[in-house]
């Protein structure tokens, strides 16, 4: 159906040319699906634009040939991209959470690319149409009505899925598009679009970090590395699929009890309902409190607040009720005071492409709560220090101090991210999923490196994450969300043996085995709690956090 | 293509660079450079241009030549200063309208609503009778009414930037308004700034010509504009005289306004390096 | 659009008004010129000035005065009607020398002023009595005093309330549209003949420059506005458009304060004076089209001058005068008794780009004397402000030198002299320089009880002399009266001295200038601006080609 | 019911702000040197005696203390009394009625002609950034709003009215004749060509700089390179999609252009006889026109200040994060 031949891909650095992805080849058959695999900074999503001929508008170009449809184009060329773009192939980039106008409400922007592309619908109609879409990935309808930022990363994850699949596009490109979801939000989804790909002869090009994916559900892959293909079977192939987390290897049990050097009481926080004037509670009476020392695990379905609490945390959203206070200081609206709690803590956002400030270099961007806080020793001292936390998130310091962050990769961007987090030797480290765009090897190593730090530096961490191996590895304590309420919280071994929360329950099926759970989920109906969750839920050894990070 | 821009980018500065150092060079050496004292009557009035005089003269005899370059002094200063006070202030307190929000915004909105409204003409009239007509008075005048329109776009334009996600996250980790103002805020509305400089600049020129015009000006001073005014009072239009009355003088305006904008061009390129993403006719 | 009809006559002309004179009521008009002029054509008087503005009977059949010029007693000619239709009586001639007494327009309200009272014999019969006698009332009030329709203005309190200009006048004003234009039509049966010209439409363009620009482009046929010097040889060179021209009286003038040292010194005045090169300012601010000022201030080709006051420049005597008031050069500019320089600032109105060059000329002409003049742009109110504060010469005025500038009508009063200079603040209600001098108050009470024509000319004569010695202000020059319009369109103007084409006589048969259509001059119109128009066009194209070129750039 | 109170406090600083405008649209003409006798006394002004000038001044009440006319003039206002122009000798409303139209008509053709041609011009500079195209419209419009306007409209009027006869050279319409219908429309339009294009050649500029900063700045957005991507035609994208975000600092500057043509446009309306509001209160100025001067630049004020107040209230609604709590 469509077949790539020696595509390349440069991008100006500098007054150079990098090389993004080289001579890469591969065909994508009707009705298949395609993995494309490769550590962060390999490529991927450079060949997902390049495929929509858009990498002149990142600021590269592309060589090669591609076969479309029995016509053989050149990407150099003006292709005919317009008929393309869409009708035929459509993304969901990697910068989902950050693809929608925000100044256009949801629904405009749904329908907006159904009136340019199938032009016999009328306005209601296609308005019903995005509306179906919506409940078809797991939205909300009524989100119709909603403007982009008064969504939640994953849900605008979802939506960004439905405005690519709402023309049914013969080619669906997802780059990383499951990344800001619970475990069973991405199991419904990935089913919905391996439904549709069944009913409507839809091929898709998956780019994950998540190798279970690729194994459960791609019919073939590729692999990158440095932008060149790896041949099928060679070590390095090995090596990535050997690093795949295991969930239920290495459970344990800590209870290093300390002073919380946090603690939130009862935050409130509620948002209109959009399209009413009614209001909900995003997060209802959630009390968290972090330890030096420790981490603290915040999961729960998407949309379940955990970005709104960790927003209420830094003072960027008024809680409606609640109070915070910060090494035994209640912290009120004192500018100063909220001031001196925020130098202690780092914050890495859920969105890397939103958060880093555009006309700043990395260098300048990993240094800047330095100068914030007025903890500069001099540019010098600085730029040491950064070079040194660029290398330990993995980011060779020659290569990417000097780079603009648009000239980065999702991962990267997350890892400078997490980079600035800890330039200031905090106290209290906030993440809001900072390890969702990375590979295997790269997230053992970040969470390595956080694990430290906790331990060495007695780190007070709040680690938001869907990703419950994750969480089981390095949380000491974890705190379940579930439509803005906290359902269950303790320690990931009291969690399970306690499942008065069935909810927690599904989430670790689906994480523990997503084939089981798929089928699983195939035979009872969807949603439900089944009988043999316990069963996949390896018995619970204790570890303290030194030995939990030894085995890493 | 970066590299094309960058290359594309700097003869441009170059160029802005040359013709405003020209205007500043005759500026400078204005008695050198000039063949003739402007206020003094060096030939017959109306003669058309000679080896004599390169311009020709003016209604009594002046020669225009001279005048033009003399010009250059005020205008210049004019356009200078007043662009850098007026929008110096103007973006100064639209900044801090559009970050602080609140109280502070109101209130400075007020001041420019009220600014805006405050009858331009009357005014000119007051400060020139209570404050004489001289120079620097012309700088104050045109200051006074036109900070207040940039400190409303500048303002705008914040109220957008501070909605951008990096914005907030600074903000979370501890960013007081202060920082962002200077550190992100101002850079990203810096080339707005810099195009209200040019504006104003060119402003300031055409406002001193259009007072004078409407005779409420102080038309002794010599500038472009006071020689644009006796040209157009004086009939040039009608005559064959607009070709070397008219045309000079209207071109070095236009000129000094144009220099302006290339420098900000490059400006501008400093300021927002994402300069070759998303080009739509690429 | 316009065109001749038969018999000479033509059925419209546009002729721009280079100022919105409101309703044109006597009322309401703002300025004596172009307002009072333009008024005329609505309004008749009973005398009009011609064209050497000598007194000409105009609704007047036939008059009488008696030796004390205290009693006028008038018939008025028969078959005058108000433009509702109504006859003209003497009621209302009587009523129009009355009723501005109630009213705040000074212009009326000053001649109302001499009236004691009318005697209205019958319907075309009245005799107007004088509180005291003036020999001058015919000719500066009876030409000028609007006769007004008493039926309209009886009731009325506040006579700007009467917003419909209803005269008896060659033409009725049938539309006014505020800041836009006016239209007139002429009155059929009008007793002095039907106008020869149908309608006149006047646009109100209040830039001149606009004007002249219309002109060329013939939209417009004639305008109020006097061109300007510098054009009068771009207009003479023009096929379709002839330029009449004849002396001027408005007076621009260098009013001095006399009540500021060191003017207060005759002799201080009189070396300003006797540096100034007047020709030298025709030559150069108006280009030749204009007579230098008479030091009798009074035009030499008007009806009281002479050419024997107008003055020659002379430096050494200028110089002379100064060393002699001690007044000594240090370096290049001279210093008075107390050491202070001779610096003076000259406040000149903004508006006015002509008297700004002359003000930069006489800095000029009176550096070479030592003495620094420093010229300051005023907006104009301001400007009178400073200099006739509040139009009331009792106030304290805040001014050393000032260039000035009185109307044309001021030169045909024979007592302006008095006006200008007497001291009293009734009399000298136009003694901007506070002038003090009791010779001259005597030649004023000699003036005022005097009722012999050629006695009251000689007594002119004789303050002229005095204005002349002691100089309380320095007549600068006259500028030339300068029409320019469409002789193919209209050619039957008529140039009244010192105000210009429109006027009656200009419009009516008996008084117009015969022969209309005059022949085509030479064709060397301006080259210049076809050169313009090339270059924009070429311009417009330029802009065209790259337009398109980067459109055909994108669709590649 | 903090909304509430926010809403009360911005109702209560407009309130503010109004009633400063009123005081000093009293007080400015007031404190400008000279008075309005000239105009009230008719040409021989000077030869009133003191005690008719005293009469007349007490006729109009510019005798009495300035807080006796202050409160005079308020109580005028509000019940809509505005009396008669000192200069023009017609009712305030008369004269503002038959002004009003053609300087609206002027202002919002120039106003929607310059910023339609700044915007589109302004994205295509924009779409274009740092190329040749981009450069050379930067330059041409830049180097058309350098000419002062009387300049500008004198050498429209040399050309297209003197030479090439196409339009008119003055006035808002052909006076005299008996257009109506279709006809009279033609003849309008006719008359507004160059004044209008004067205009708008002359603010051109502003519209096209602002709209070419918004959109370079919003280029390099994630949103827009996906609108590409989604295949929208290009002209979706240019004059819709991007032109929306940039909506922003473009109306501010839309509405405060809006302010500057109702009162500002006195050259050029001076320039073609239009008779509009600028003129009227220029020579409303020259005269001392109080009563004339204070109502009409009232008018202009609310009118400024309503503009703005709605273009303050469209900010949240021209984008959504604008207004929220952050
Ligand atoms: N606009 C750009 N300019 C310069 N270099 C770029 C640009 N975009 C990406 N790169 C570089 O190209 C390489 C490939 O980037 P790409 O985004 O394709 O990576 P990726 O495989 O998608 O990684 P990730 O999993 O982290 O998203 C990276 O090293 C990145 O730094
Ligand atoms: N500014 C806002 N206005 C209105 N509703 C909002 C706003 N911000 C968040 N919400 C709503 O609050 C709920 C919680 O959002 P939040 O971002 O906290 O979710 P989350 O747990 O972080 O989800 P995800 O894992 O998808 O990021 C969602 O339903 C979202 O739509
Ligand atoms: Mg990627
Ligand atoms: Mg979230």
């Amino acid at each position: 159906m469509l077949n790539v031949e020696g595509l390349s891909c440069y991008y100006p650095v500098a007054d150079k040319e990098v090389t993004a992805v080289c001579n890469l080849s591969f065909d994508l058959g009707k009705n298949s699906m395609l993995g494309l695999i490769g550590e962060s900074g390999s490529g991927k999503t450079t060949v997902a634009w390049a495929l929509l001929g858009m990498l002149g508008d990142l600021g590269g170009h592309a060589h090669g040939q591609f076969t479309w449809k029995g016509t053989v184009y050149d990407f150099h060329s003006p292709a005919p991209w317009r008929h393309l773009r869409w009708r035929e192939i459509a993304i969901v980039p990697q910068t989902a959470m950050n693809s929608f106008n925000p100044v256009y409400t949801i629904g405009h922007s749904l329908t907006e690319v159904l009136k340019w592309h199938v032009s016999a619908l009328g306005a209601n109609e296609r308005s019903a149409r995005a509306k179906e879409i919506l409940a078809r990935v797991e939205l909300d309808p009524q989100l119709f009505y909603s403007y982009p930022h008064q969504l939640s990363g994953g849900m605008r994850q979802r939506a960004a899925l439905a405005k690519a699949l709402i023309c049914n596009p013969k080619i669906l490109i997802l780059d990383e598009a499951t990344t800001g979801l619970d475990v069973i939000t991405e199991g419904n989804i990935l089913k919905t679009v391996a439904g549709l790909k069944k009913e409507l002869g839809m091929s898709l090009i998956i780019i994950t970090h998540d190798l279970r994916l690729v194994e459960n559900l791609c019919d073939d892959y590729v692999v990158l590395k440095d932008g060149f293909a790896q041949q099928p079977g060679s070590p390095y192939i090995k090596k990535l699929f050997s690093a795949m987390l295991q969930i239920g290897k290495k459970p344990k049990v800590a209870d290093v009890r300390g002073v919380p050097i946090l603690v939130a009481k009862n935050m409130s926080k509620s948002f209109r309902k959009p399209g009413t004037r009614k209001k909900f509670l995003a997060i209802d009476c959630v009390s968290v409190s972090l330890t030096p020392g420790s981490i603290t695990g915040l999961v729960g379905a998407s949309g379940s607040g955990k970005s709104t609490l960790v927003n209420t945390l830094f003072h960027m959203l008024r809680p409606d009720g609640g109070s915070i206070s910060f090494q035994g200081k209640t912290i009120s609206s004192d500018p100063s005071a909220i001031k001196g709690m925020q130098r202690q803590m780092g914050l890495v956002r859920q969105d890397p492409f939103d958060s880093l400030p555009p006309h700043e270099k990395v260098s300048a961007v990993v240094a800047e709560p330095l100068q914030i806080h007025s903890l500069s020793e001099g540019r010098q001292k600085d730029l040491k220090k950064v070079s040194q936390l660029l290398a330990e998130v993995g980011l060779e310091p020659e290569v990417y101090i000097d780079r603009f962050p648009h000239q980065l990769s999702g991962g990267q961007r997350q890892r400078v991210a997490i980079a600035r987090a800890l330039v200031t030797n905090p106290s209290v480290l906030v993440l809001d999923e900072p390890t969702s765009m990375l590979d295997a090897t790269i997230k053992l190593e970040i969470l390595q490196l956080i694990a430290q730090q906790a331990i060495e530096k007695r780190l007070a961490v709040l680690l938001v994450t869907h990703d419950l191996a994750a969480a089981s590895l390095v949380c000491d304590h974890i705190l379940v969300l579930h439509h803005g309420k906290s359902v269950a919280s303790g320690s990931f071994e009291m969690l399970l043996q306690n499942s008065s929360s069935s909810y927690l329950r599904q989430l670790l099926l689906a994480a523990t085995d997503l084939k089981g759970y798929w089928r699983h989920l195939d035979e009872v109906a969807p949603g439900c709690s089944g009988e043999g969750v316990g069963v996949m839920i390896p018995p619970a050894v204790s570890l303290s956090v030194a030995e939990r990070i030894s085995n890493l | 293509m970066t590299c094309e821009n960058k290359k594309k980018q700097l003869p441009l500065a170059l160029a802005g660079a040359v013709i405003l150092s020209i205007f500043l060079i005759m500026a400078i050496f204005a008695p050198v450079l000039a063949p003739y004292d402007p206020h003094q009557r060096v030939g017959l009035p109306f003669s058309s241009p000679s080896g004599g005089h390169l311009l020709g003269t003016n209604d009594i005899g002046q020669d225009i030549f001279s005048e033009l370059i003399y010009g250059s002094r005020l205008s210049l200063g004019l356009a200078v200063l007043t662009a850098l006070v007026s929008t110096g202030f103007g973006a100064l307190l639209g900044l801090v309208a559009g970050f602080l929000g609140k109280r502070v915004e109101s209130v400075i909105m007020r001041c420019t609503d009220f600014m805006l409204v405050l009858p331009f003409l009357p005014l000119a009239i007051l400060l020139a009778a209570m404050l004489g007509q001289g120079f620097f008075q012309l700088v104050l005048v045109i200051s006074v009414i036109s900070w207040a329109g940039t400190a409303r776009i500048v303002r705008a334009q914040v109220l957008k930037v501070k909605a951008k996600g990096y914005i907030f996250n600074l903000q979370a980790i501890g960013a007081g308004p202060w920082y962002l103002l200077r550190k992100h805020i101002f850079r990203e509305v810096l080339p707005l700034i810099t195009y209200h400089t040019m504006l104003s600049a060119s402003n300031a020129v055409l406002i001193e010509a259009s007072l004078s015009f409407l005779g409420l000006g102080n038309p002794l001073l010599k500038s472009w504009g006071s020689i644009l005014y006796y040209a157009q009072i004086r009939n040039a239009m009608l005559t064959d005289s607009w070709l070397w009355w008219v045309i000079p003088p209207g071109l070095s305006i236009a000129f000094l306004s144009a220099g302006f904008l290339l420098i900000g061009f490059y400006l501008e390129a400093y300021a927002n390096p994402r300069v070759e993403r998303g080009q739509i006719d690429a | 659009p316009s065109g001749s009809m038969a018999e000479g006559k033509v059925s419209e002309l546009q002729i721009a008004i280079h100022r919105d004179e409101n309703t044109l009521t006597p009322f309401t008009y703002v300025t004596g010129y172009p307002g009072a002029a333009v008024l005329r054509l609505v309004f008749d008087s009973l005398f009009i000035l011609d064209e050497q503005n000598q007194p000409l009977p105009w609704m007047v059949a036939d008059y009488e005065v008696n030796a004390a010029f205290t009693e006028y007693r008038i018939s008025l000619l028969p078959g005058q009607f108000w433009h509702d239709g109504r006859p003209v009586t003497a009621d209302d001639v009587a009523f129009s020398f009355s009723y501005p007494l109630t009213q705040s327009q000074t212009r009326w309200r000053r001649i109302a002023a001499q009236v004691e009272s009318t005697d209205v014999t019958d319907e075309l019969n009245l005799t107007i009595r004088l509180k005291t006698g003036n020999p001058d009332f015919l000719s500066q009030a009876l030409t000028d005093m609007p006769i007004i329709p008493k039926h309209i203005y009886e009731n009325e309190v506040d006579a700007t309330m009467v917003g419909e200009a209803l005269g008896s006048g060659p033409y009725r004003l049938v539309e006014y549209e505020e800041g836009k234009h006016y239209i007139f039509e002429a009155v059929p049966g009008y007793f002095r003949g039907d106008a020869l010209v149908e309608r006149i439409v006047m646009p109100i363009i209040p830039d001149i420059t606009t004007i002249f620009q219309a002109l060329t482009a013939g939209s417009i046929h004639a305008t109020t506005a006097h061109v300007a010097p510098e054009l009068v040889s771009v207009f003479a060179a023009e096929r379709d458009i002839a330029v009449m021209s004849g002396p001027g009286l408005a007076t621009t003038l260098l009013q001095i304060n006399n009540e500021v040292y060191p003017f207060t010194l005759p002799e201080m005045r009189r070396a300003v004076m006797l540096a100034l090169d007047l020709q030298e300012l025709v030559d150069v601010v108006l280009l030749g089209h204009g007579d230098p000022g008479s030091l009798g201030f009074f035009h030499p080709a008007g009806i009281f001058g002479t050419d024997a006051f107008v003055p020659e420049r002379d430096l050494t005597k200028s110089n002379e005068l100064l060393d002699g008031l001690g007044f000594l050069r240090q370096g290049d500019f001279r210093v008075d008794g107390n050491g202070q320089p001779l610096s003076f600032e000259l406040l000149v109105a903004a508006n006015n780009p002509l008297r700004i060059r002359s003000a930069e000329l006489i800095a000029e002409q009176l550096k070479e004397v030592g003495i620094d003049i420093r010229v300051v742009s005023l907006e104009p109110t301001t400007l009178d402000e400073r200099v006739w504060p509040g139009f009331d010469v009792s106030q304290e005025r805040n001014y050393t030198l000032s260039i000035w500038g009185w109307s044309a009508p001021v030169q045909l009063r024979p007592d302006a002299l008095i006006q200008l200079a007497a001291t009293d603040h009734a009399m000298g209600s136009l003694n901007l320089g506070g002038f003090a001098s009791s010779e001259f108050e005597r030649l004023a009470e000699r003036f005022i009880t005097e009722m012999n024509a050629d006695a009251r000319k000689a007594i002119i004569d004789e303050m002229q002399v005095l204005f002349a010695r002691d100089i309380p202000l320095i007549p600068l020059f006259y500028q030339q009266v300068i029409m320019a319009y469409r002789p193919a369109a209209y050619a039957g103007w008529v140039l009244q001295q010192g105000e210009g084409i429109i006027n009656k006589m200009s419009f009516l048969p008996g008084f117009a200038r015969a022969g209309s259509a005059q022949e085509p001059q030479s064709d060397a119109a301006a080259d210049g601006r076809d050169f313009l128009f090339y270059l924009l066009l070429a311009g417009v194209l330029g802009a065209v080609i790259v337009v398109k070129g980067r459109k055909k750039g994108h669709a590649s | 019911m903090q909304v509430n109170w926010k809403r009360r406090r911005g109702t209560a600083q407009y309130l503010i702000l109004i009633l400063v405008v009123i005081t000093v649209n009293f007080a400015l003409p007031r404190m400008l040197p000279g008075n309005p006798l000239v105009f009230l006394a008719g040409e021989d002004v000077g030869l009133l005696s003191y005690a008719e000038r005293n009469e007349l001044l007490s006729r109009y009440n510019l005798d009495r203390p300035l807080p006796v006319q202050y409160v005079h003039y308020l109580r005028d206002l509000v019940t809509l009394q505005w009396g008669d122009s000192f200069s023009k000798r017609e009712p305030i409303w008369d004269i503002l009625w038959g002004r009003v139209p053609w300087t609206l008509l002027l202002a919002l053709s120039s106003i929607v002609l310059s910023s339609f041609f700044g915007a589109v011009l302004g994205v295509r500079a924009a779409m274009n950034r740092g190329r040749w195209s981009d450069i050379r419209l930067l330059l041409i419009v830049s180097f058309l709003g350098s000419f002062p306007s009387f300049w500008l409209g004198m050498v429209l009027i040399a050309v297209f009215a003197v030479q090439l006869n196409w339009f008119p050279v003055f006035g808002a319409y052909t006076v005299g004749t008996g257009y109506f219908g279709l006809q009279k429309l033609a003849d309008v339009l006719q008359h507004l060509t160059l004044p209008l294009l004067t205009l708008t050649l002359l603010s051109i500029g502003r519209y096209f700089l602002t709209m070419r900063y918004s959109l370079i700045e919003l280029m390099g957005e994630d949103y827009i390179i996906l609108a590409k991507a989604k295949g929208l035609p290009e002209r979706v994208i240019k004059y819709k999609y991007v032109m929306r975000n940039a909506l922003l600092p473009f109306i501010t500057v839309l509405m405060m252009d809006l302010g500057f043509v109702l009162s500002g446009a006195t050259v050029v309306e001076t320039v073609f006889a239009y008779p509009g509001l600028g003129r009227l209160m220029f020579e409303a100025v020259l005269a001392r026109d109080y009563p004339l001067l204070q109502y009409s630049f009232l008018v202009v004020a609310l009118i400024v200040i309503a503009f703005n107040y709605l273009a303050d209230r469209m900010y949240a609604y021209l984008d959504p994060r604008v207004g929220e709590e952050g």
